[in-house]
């Protein structure tokens, strides 16, 4: 069991607020992930739900049982630290151990509950080393496994494998993955990763300034962002946005062509169009929506990401196949894929239909 | 070039004083005298390094133990020496002092000033209690039963810390007073073990009936002061500061530390009888003027001689009541420095005549002391083998473990002897 | 175009090493060579004198090497031309122990002094002397005496016999020197009883002193790994006993314990605490019955003992804080997720982290007070039962002037060292960083 | 109510009574020279019944107006008053009834505050072991602080006022530590001026300056070079000289001062202070190399390896970038090296013979030695320290710095 | 000028030996860029061109002239380091000044230059600043300044913006390029990262173990791999291999299908297939050249990863696009595009038409 309410939580190191009143409802078993640009509180709400940080105003239910005031210890979470943060004089056994030895579980057990986590974690083989003689990815694992013997009721994980490198962080993320399946405990993971939170969360909770900016499965930011931040956030390269102005049902970029506009019938009158850059074609001038120069065409192989400068505007980034080229200094022409343009009014927010 | 003159008179009024006869033996010759303080503990071993780094001081202030192992090991030029007390006049100088220091064919530094080691005892309170002076063991067993009451009253203070002379001298008194002497005429002769372990009981005694820990004069004379003990043995230096004449080291038996009402209460005693030696002993120390190998001799002997003849007077007024003249005159006046010393005044920040301070009788009990002093070895002629005896400080080492009872009596007397015979 | 070849067979790893490297290797030489040498001069020379010291039987005196000291001197007192005077050597042989051979005087006769007689072993050549002496027995002494008359120059000058130094030579065995050797000095000292309580007392004085500084070092290090309003100031102020001149802590020490005068002593007996003043520094031992057995208590050297923890707990503490301060904190996050309490954090984390350190400073710590002179020595002076073996070398070779044997005693106090120093890189924990 | 919990409250009131009481009696007793008995009995009732009061008070949530800190603070000062019979120091309140009262002031707000810090979070219910520990844990703590507080200030502090008082003072009370301002500035540092006009302590100031900053600067010429060599250049032997400084720095002095002594005696070094800067250097050059080395090898080799890039030989990267950047670990060498030239006592003490080149260590020895009295002997131990105690705290980062980089030399 | 060339370089490490023997062409004004895995010997290559290190074997020569024996400071040549290397004690003026400083001239001359590189580099705001003060980003345009002034005949970088976070990388990426074609100058530069090595080079060393595997141009190692090496080492993802089996003109895949071999006329027999995730596409069952289940679909946006397990067979990474929607535990066919496929034989080399 595993359902954790925020409501209205607050925190303040002193005189500076960093999270601003924060509201955010988690179902038991979900995959939670927590982004945002750095500082944006991320770990520090993690940490007031740990029980690490002690929450300055609003309460932190668990099943429905206000723990504001528990100490960790009585909360019953477990967390993975970015560092690992295994004790490094302790075998890997009394490392996994240690959180049921402190709770004065008997010693068979400790041994029961230790060699299956290991099991699971395929950890048999170093059970007796210190963490100093592991690797990354097996440090990780123990770290995992620490958190698993104690069986919480959730999981909190901060970047936990940011310390790993390229080809381990997919390996540990299918880990990670499985382990959600296996256990369906839930879990709060905090990233700065976006391949790792789009392919792991149930649902992306986007921060920013110690509030959040949008809560939503990754098909959701994706395809549907709330507003600009999370527009040019979610997605990499992130998403082109130009200035616009619409017409009733027609949209124009200044000084080249416009189309459709989908949402006449919105309120808000948007102001800026966003694109990302694989939604865009290479077409003769003048035949797409706007024209420009290529300034550099990056070669990589599968994909070439080409910087085009708009007559009169920005520099857009447009990613074609690696198998077409493009001479740098050509001038040619951008259609966009009109189903998947994004509109934003003054103020960042998306513009839709009602 | 200046002379380097080492004093163990280091305190800054004493220095002062000799600084000024320093300056006025300059104004004579035109030669500089540095004067250079060393503590009396430290000087064995700096004279000796100085002897081994061949820097040795011109002229050296020192007491009677060391004047005859320095001639022996080459640091004294006794022939100076002897030429200075020639040309001063043998015949002015006391000749008991000469002779402590006599070598073969002359002295072996020139004798300066000495005195008598006292038992310094509350007369008041013996009065009270009916006790006799404490001149002999017995009495001072018997004033101790007495009086011993601590901490408000402690019997008596010995002296414990085996590396301070002061050990070494008040043990020597001890000794001396039983008749035990580790030389005779040949050299090293056994310690009589009768009269030992009497002298050794007696000293355990009041050392127990001392406070504990490491004593040596600072703590005998503080608890003295302070009126906390009922004997103590001390040199008569203690006669100034007694009478409140020196702010650093004031009598605190009452609140005024400028009183001379302890002055009034105290008696001394001189010569100290055992039980095998019913005439007693009175010990001694005298300092001379040692001149080096290394010095100017010429210029060395001339301030000897002067610090001896126009500047003897201020040599004695450092410390009168410590520095009973030696030289009793020139030739053409017998006494006049007997007589001048006995006005001289005493003190450091306050002065009186100790006439004023003290009644005749203790006066001349001190004074007469001198004549009938000795030490071990003066007798036999083997005062050098007893000085290197008493500078190995082996007698209180072992005599402080006996206090402490890590040995008995006998095993004790064996233990020493065993060890002093290696002495030579 | 490139070519890249798959280099097959290379002949193995270059022999020598290449002109760069050479030039680098003569400037370390070049930099490193006065440090080398001013080390070696001052530690490493002295270390090896030590053992050759130690095995001759000097006495402080026997520094000055044996010869003979001449003292020239007019005598007569002329004061008009033609008085006669005379000149006199006076000689003699500096060591009572050991003869002179070939003794050889020479002297500028003053100017001015017209000869008349010349002693014996004496010549004169154009206004030089030689005096031919032969062996000198140890102890021996003689005057030369040259009588002759006075002229004006004479007696114008100032002091005529010092314008020149009458020269010397002679032949001696230096005991110092010489190739002969004697194990005296040790068997000396070995067999002298209170060598071996001497070294009891070291190691007492070594494990306790250590042990104190460490235990009060951790104790320390615990109070001020928190942050709070002063701590800066506190640690200032815990350092203060370390960082103070040792003499000034000593005496202040020993006036604070004085068992006459010291604040100490009269606040425990005015307030009623003990009712004899207890005399720290200066009493062996405190006899006392535990269980109707009677027990010595080691007092003055449990107070030395106590100076020495107190005087260098705030090294340990030192130490021991910076290495908490590095104790990543995510750890005790972790325990406090898994539900550690304060004591069983410290117990299961803190305390095996510091291991490394500890037995580090221990080791060094224990070193450093095995070496330990001043201390000791200003405070008890080694009596009371305090004396350590370095304060006996002390002892021995100045108190006592037998500088033989207090090679001897350093002799043994660098064997010992030597061992625990090989112990201390043999079982130092590397990462330690020390 | 549970039993472990009221115990634990109680036993918590009843240590702070007890040591605040302990402490502010001696207190009292250094500053007036009144001899003021700890009630301790009395002390640690008092604070047992307010930690009670306390605890029982804030954790009931009866709070509203009254503070629980204020309660228990009255119930403190009532007990206190009442069961010590209005005599909280053993001293009829007439007697220094200024430091009588601040005295109590300072028991009822210290033992409140310590309650207040130690008993938050405490219940008279059930408490779990965790916060139990806690507690226990500040308890232990705060006695850390008065225990080191006092067991390291006391020493100085005794220092300082006996050099301030006279001989007759000392020995009539040696419990009373205060200043006598009667005597007037004059009196007061009497012994300081004795010092300097009359043993010349004016002139061993000068000494121990000239030659620790001699002794700083001969270190830091002879072990810059060679620390750098250590730690930067390849050549073989370099591992193997670099672990034999290490070696040399355990080496006792003690085992050297025969030979040196004999030696230098010879060479008539001895008694001088050229013998000592030739002596003070030889012993911290290792310890300097080893702080050096160590700091050099924590510099980025690549801006070293820039500096050569852009054109500059080996001596001129030492010039230009390692020593600037070096500077810190320059001080907090020369500091500690000044510190061990500046407390050095050994050799000060057996070579020195002349008090003309005396160091102020050797100068204070000498004024144990003969009859001087003892605020002499505290002014001199004062003067010897302030300086580097000034400089310490001046430079504490560097000095700490040097201390934990360097070594555990003492 | 800045011709190098390296004739036979070995380096050994006492026993050890590094680079084994490497002969490389630098033409003058050229890019290079060396890549390889960690260890494998670039930083040492660079450091032996730089002086930094002695050339244990080989000659080295800089426009002809020998200069093996000759110290860093007389081989005119400029280094940029990972870790900046900026003398934290100098001002951004005397930092780039300080190469001219050391070589005597004279000051107004220094003035001139360090001038005019910082308007080159727009450092004019912070010329007189302490590096401590100035951004990542800064600091590596100082440390590319300092090499700059000295006019060397080549620079050398090491990893230059691995420092760096992903934007600024991005962005110093497109200044070093810049530079690149505005002085002509000859550069050696190491790197991680592949869209750096890809997008700024003229020339690629691939580097394992001490030895060059190939040397070429971007597109060349991307289309015509020498070996499995370097074949799996560039392109990202990396290349799917499978084992194969060829019968003159055919090919096939164990247990599937197989298809059309190009290079029947080569002498050695191909045992791999290579080809790159994106160069499949995802067909019917039994439609493409395999067949396979969906194990996972990573959802990233704009693409989507699927890892197929192919029957009786490995793994695949394929990447389609993000609009696509393919369910995990699917039964799906690959189809490759045969121009695209790569051959390989036992011994890793890539097989090809003679
Ligand atoms: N103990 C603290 N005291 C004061 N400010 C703090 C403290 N901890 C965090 N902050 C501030 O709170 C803000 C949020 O910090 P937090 O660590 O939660 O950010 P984050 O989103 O996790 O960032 P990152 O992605 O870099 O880890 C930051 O501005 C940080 O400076
Ligand atoms: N000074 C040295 N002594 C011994 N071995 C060294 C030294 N420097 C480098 N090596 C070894 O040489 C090999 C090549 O190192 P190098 O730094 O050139 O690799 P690299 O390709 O730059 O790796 P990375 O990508 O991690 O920077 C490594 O195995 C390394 O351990
Ligand atoms: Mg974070
Ligand atoms: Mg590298």
């Amino acid at each position: 069991m595993g359902a954790i309410q925020l409501n209205k939580v607050e925190k303040w190191f002193g005189n500076l607020q960093v999270i601003k009143g924060i509201d955010l409802d988690i179902k038991d078993g979900e995959f939670v992930i927590f982004v945002g640009p750095s500082g944006c509180g991320k770990s520090t709400l993690l940490r007031l739900i740990s029980g690490l940080e002690e929450t300055s105003r609003g309460t932190i239910d668990i099943d429905g049982k206000d723990v504001t005031a528990l100490p960790p210890s009585g909360r019953g979470l477990s967390m993975v630290f970015q560092s690992y943060a295994l004790y490094p004089h302790m075998s890997v056994r009394e490392n996994v151990g240690f959180g049921l030895k402190t709770a004065g579980v008997p010693k068979a057990e400790i041994d029961r509950k230790v060699n299956a986590a290991a099991e699971v974690l395929k950890l048999d083989d170093y059970l007796d080393r210190r963490p100093k003689a592991l690797s990354g990815g097996q440090r990780q694992r123990v770290a995992i496994g620490r958190a698993i013997v104690r069986e919480p009721s959730a999981f909190l994980f901060d970047e936990p494998l940011s310390n790993l490198d390229a080809a381990l962080r997919v390996e540990m993320r299918f880990e990670v993955a499985r382990l959600h399946k296996s256990l369906g405990t839930t879990m709060i993971y905090v990233t700065h990763d976006q391949v790792e939170a789009m392919t792991l969360a149930d649902k992306i909770v986007v921060l920013q300034g110690g509030t959040i900016e949008q809560v939503g499965s990754p098909r959701e930011l994706y395809e549907r962002p709330d507003n600009l931040f999370v527009a040019q956030f979610i997605g990499s390269p992130k998403m082109n946005v130009l200035p616009c102005s619409v017409d009733g049902d027609r949209f124009s970029l200044q000084g080249h062509g416009g189309g459709h506009y989908p949402h006449a019938s919105a309120t808000q009158a948007p102001v800026k169009l966003g694109f990302r850059p694989e939604h865009m074609q290479v077409v003769g001038v003048g035949e797409g929506h706007c024209t420009g120069t290529v300034e550099v065409a990056e070669y990589l192989g599968a994909d070439t990401f080409l910087y085009v400068a708009l007559d009169g505007l920005e520099t857009v980034l447009v990613r074609i196949s690696g198998a077409e080229t493009v001479e740098e200094g050509a001038r040619i022409g951008l259609k966009f894929d009109e189903s998947r343009m994004h509109f934003f009014d003054v103020e960042g927010r998306a513009v839709r239909s009602l | 070039d200046t002379l380097r003159f080492w004093t163990t008179e280091e305190q800054p009024e004493r220095l002062a004083k000799q600084e000024e006869m320093a300056a006025a033996f300059k104004d004579k010759t035109g030669i500089e005298v540095e004067v250079i303080p060393v503590s009396e503990s430290d000087l064995g071993t700096r004279t000796t390094a100085a002897f081994a780094a061949g820097d040795l001081p011109d002229v050296i202030y020192h007491t009677l133990q060391y004047a005859l192992p320095w001639a022996e090991a080459g640091i004294l030029d006794t022939e100076a020496a002897t030429e200075v007390l020639e040309n001063l006049g043998a015949s002015t100088f006391a000749p008991g002092a000469v002779a402590m220091a006599a070598v073969e064919d002359g002295v072996a530094s020139v004798p300066v000033d000495g005195w008598t080691q006292m038992v310094v005892y509350r007369k008041d309170l013996f009065e009270e209690n009916g006790l006799a002076a404490p001149d002999s063991y017995e009495a001072i067993l018997a004033a101790v039963e007495k009086l011993h009451n601590p901490p408000e009253m402690f019997g008596f203070v010995a002296a414990t810390k085996i590396d301070e002379n002061f050990m070494s001298q008040v043990l020597e008194h001890v000794f001396l007073a039983n008749g035990v002497s580790p030389v005779n005429g040949d050299g090293f002769s056994a310690l009589d073990e009768k009269k030992t372990i009497e002298a050794l009981e007696f000293y355990k005694a009041i050392a127990e009936a001392s406070p504990p820990g490491d004593l040596f004069w600072k703590q005998s004379r503080e608890l003295y002061f302070a009126g906390k003990a009922a004997m103590i043995i001390w040199s008569p230096f203690i006669l100034d500061e007694l009478a409140g004449l020196r702010d650093s080291a004031p009598p605190t038996i009452t609140d005024d530390p400028t009183s001379t009402e302890l002055a009034s209460k105290t008696g001394v005693v001189t010569t100290l009888k055992g039980p095998s030696n019913p005439d007693g002993a009175a010990w001694a120390d005298i300092r001379y003027f040692g001149i080096t190998n290394d010095a100017d001799t010429e210029a060395a002997m001339q301030f000897v001689e002067f610090s001896m003849d126009d500047g003897y007077m201020s040599t004695l007024s450092i410390a009168p009541e410590g520095k009973f003249p030696i030289r009793r005159g020139t030739s053409d006046n017998a006494t006049e420095f007997v007589d001048g010393w006995a006005k001289l005044p005493v003190g450091v920040d306050r002065k009186a005549p100790l006439t004023d301070l003290y009644d005749a009788e203790t006066i001349s009990t001190i004074v007469s002391g001198l004549d009938t002093a000795s030490r071990w070895g003066v007798k036999e002629g083997q005062l050098s083998l007893a000085s290197k005896m008493i500078n190995s400080q082996v007698i209180n080492r072992y005599v402080r473990e006996y206090i402490d009872g890590e040995r008995d009596a006998a095993a004790t007397v064996a233990k020493l002897n065993e060890e002093l015979a290696k002495i030579q | 175009m490139t070519t890249d070849t798959h280099d097959s067979a290379s002949a193995g790893p270059p022999k020598g090493i290449g002109p760069m490297q050479r030039r680098e290797m003569w400037l370390a030489y070049l930099m490193l060579a006065p440090t080398f040498a001013i080390i070696l001069m001052i530690v490493a020379g002295p270390l090896l004198a030590n053992f050759w010291i130690s095995v001759k039987p000097v006495q402080l005196a026997d520094l000055r090497p044996p010869t003979v000291l001449v003292n020239e001197r007019v005598r007569g007192g002329p004061e008009a031309v033609g008085d006669s005077a005379t000149l006199e050597y006076r000689l003699r042989n500096s060591s009572q122990d050991e003869e002179i051979r070939n003794v050889v005087l020479s002297d500028e006769i003053p100017a001015g002094f017209d000869i008349a007689e010349v002693p014996e072993p004496c010549s004169v050549d154009g206004g030089k002397l030689t005096c031919t002496l032969g062996t000198v027995a140890p102890g021996w002494r003689d005057r030369l005496q040259l009588e002759g008359t006075v002229t004006q120059v004479f007696l114008d000058a100032d002091r005529p016999e010092r314008q020149s130094e009458p020269q010397i030579a002679g032949e001696a065995n230096n005991i110092l020197t010489n190739f002969d050797f004697t194990l005296e000095n040790f068997r000396r000292i070995f067999s002298a009883d209170e060598f071996w309580s001497v070294l009891r007392v070291t190691f007492y004085y070594t494990i306790f002193g250590t042990g104190g500084a460490l235990v009060l070092g951790l104790f320390a290090a615990q109070l001020l790994n928190t942050v709070f309003p002063g701590r800066g100031v506190l640690r200032g102020l815990f350092l203060f006993p370390y960082v103070s001149p040792v003499i000034a802590v000593a005496f202040t020490w020993v006036v604070l314990f004085d068992p006459f005068s010291g604040t100490l002593n009269a606040l425990l007996t005015k307030m009623g605490v003990v009712a004899d003043p207890i005399n720290f520094f200066g009493q062996r031992a405190i006899e006392f019955s535990f269980l109707g057995i009677p027990m010595e208590f080691p007092l003055a050297l449990t107070t030395v003992i106590a100076f020495e923890a107190w005087r260098y707990f705030p090294l340990s503490f030192l130490f021991i804080l910076a290495r908490m301060q590095s104790i990543n904190t995510d750890m005790y996050e972790a325990a406090e997720m898994d539900g550690a309490t304060p004591l069983q954090q410290f117990w299961y984390l803190s305390l095996p982290q510091l291991m490394g350190i500890l037995s580090v400073l221990f080791l060094l710590r224990f070193i450093w007070t095995f070496n330990k002179f001043d201390d000791i020595f200003l405070l008890t002076g080694g009596n009371a039962g305090t004396r350590t073996l370095t304060v006996d070398v002390y002892e021995q070779g100045f108190a006592l002037s037998n500088l033989g044997a207090g090679a001897a005693v350093a002799v043994v106090v660098f064997v010992v060292l030597v061992t625990f120093a090989t112990l201390f890189i043999r079982f130092s924990p590397k990462e330690e960083g020390l | 109510m549970r039993p472990g919990s009221v115990i634990l409250a109680a036993l918590t009131g009843l240590i702070w009574g007890v040591t605040a009481m302990v402490v502010i009696a001696v207190t009292l007793t250094l500053i007036t020279g009144e001899v003021a008995l700890p009630q301790a009995t009395v002390a640690g009732l008092a604070g047992l019944v307010s930690a009670l009061a306390f605890v029982w008070w804030r954790s009931s949530g009866a709070g509203g107006g009254l503070p629980a800190w204020a309660l228990s603070a009255a119930i403190l000062f009532l007990v206190l008053m009442t069961a010590s019979f209005a005599a909280p120091f053993g001293l009829p309140l007439g007697t220094t009834p200024v430091w009588q009262g601040l005295g109590l002031i300072a028991f009822v707000a210290g033992v409140t505050a310590a309650n207040r810090v130690t008993l938050s979070g405490a219940r008279l219910g059930q408490m779990s072991r965790y916060e139990r520990e806690v507690i226990y844990i500040r308890i232990a703590k705060g006695i850390g602080f008065v225990v080191f507080t006092i067991i390291v200030a006391l020493p100085f502090y005794v220092m300082v006022m006996t050099s301030l008082k006279s001989q007759q003072a000392l020995l009539a009370n040696p419990l009373d530590l205060s200043i006598d301002v009667s005597q007037g500035i004059d009196g007061l540092f009497r012994s300081y001026v004795e010092l300097f006009t009359q043993f010349n302590f004016g002139r061993y100031l000068m000494v121990s300056a000239f030659v620790s900053i001699a002794t700083v600067v001969l270190t830091l010429l002879f072990s810059v070079p060679g620390a750098y060599a250590v730690s930067r250049l390849r050549f073989p032997g370099q591992a193997f000289l670099a672990r034999s400084v290490l070696l040399i720095y355990m080496v006792p002095a003690i085992v050297l001062v025969i030979p040196l002594y004999a030696v230098f005696s010879q060479l008539g070094l001895r008694n001088t202070l050229t013998g000592l800067l030739i002596v003070y250097p030889a012993t911290t050059i290792p310890v300097a190399l080893y702080m050096l080395q160590g700091y050099f090898r924590g510099l980025p080799s690549e801006l070293e390896e820039a500096g050569l890039m852009d054109g500059l030989s080996r001596i001129g990267v030492i010039l230009k970038i390692t020593l600037p950047l070096s500077l810190p670990a320059l001080a907090s060498v020369s500091l500690y090296v000044f510190m061990i030239a500046w407390n050095e006592f050994l050799f000060a003490f057996m070579f020195l013979d002349d008090p003309d080149i005396f160091t102020l260590s050797r100068g204070v020895v000498s004024l144990n030695s003969s009859e001087v009295p003892r605020q002499h002997l505290m002014a001199g131990a004062v003067i010897a320290t302030v300086p580097v105690l000034v400089i310490f705290l001046w430079f504490e980062r560097f000095l700490v710095q040097g201390l934990t980089a360097g070594s555990v030399k003492g």
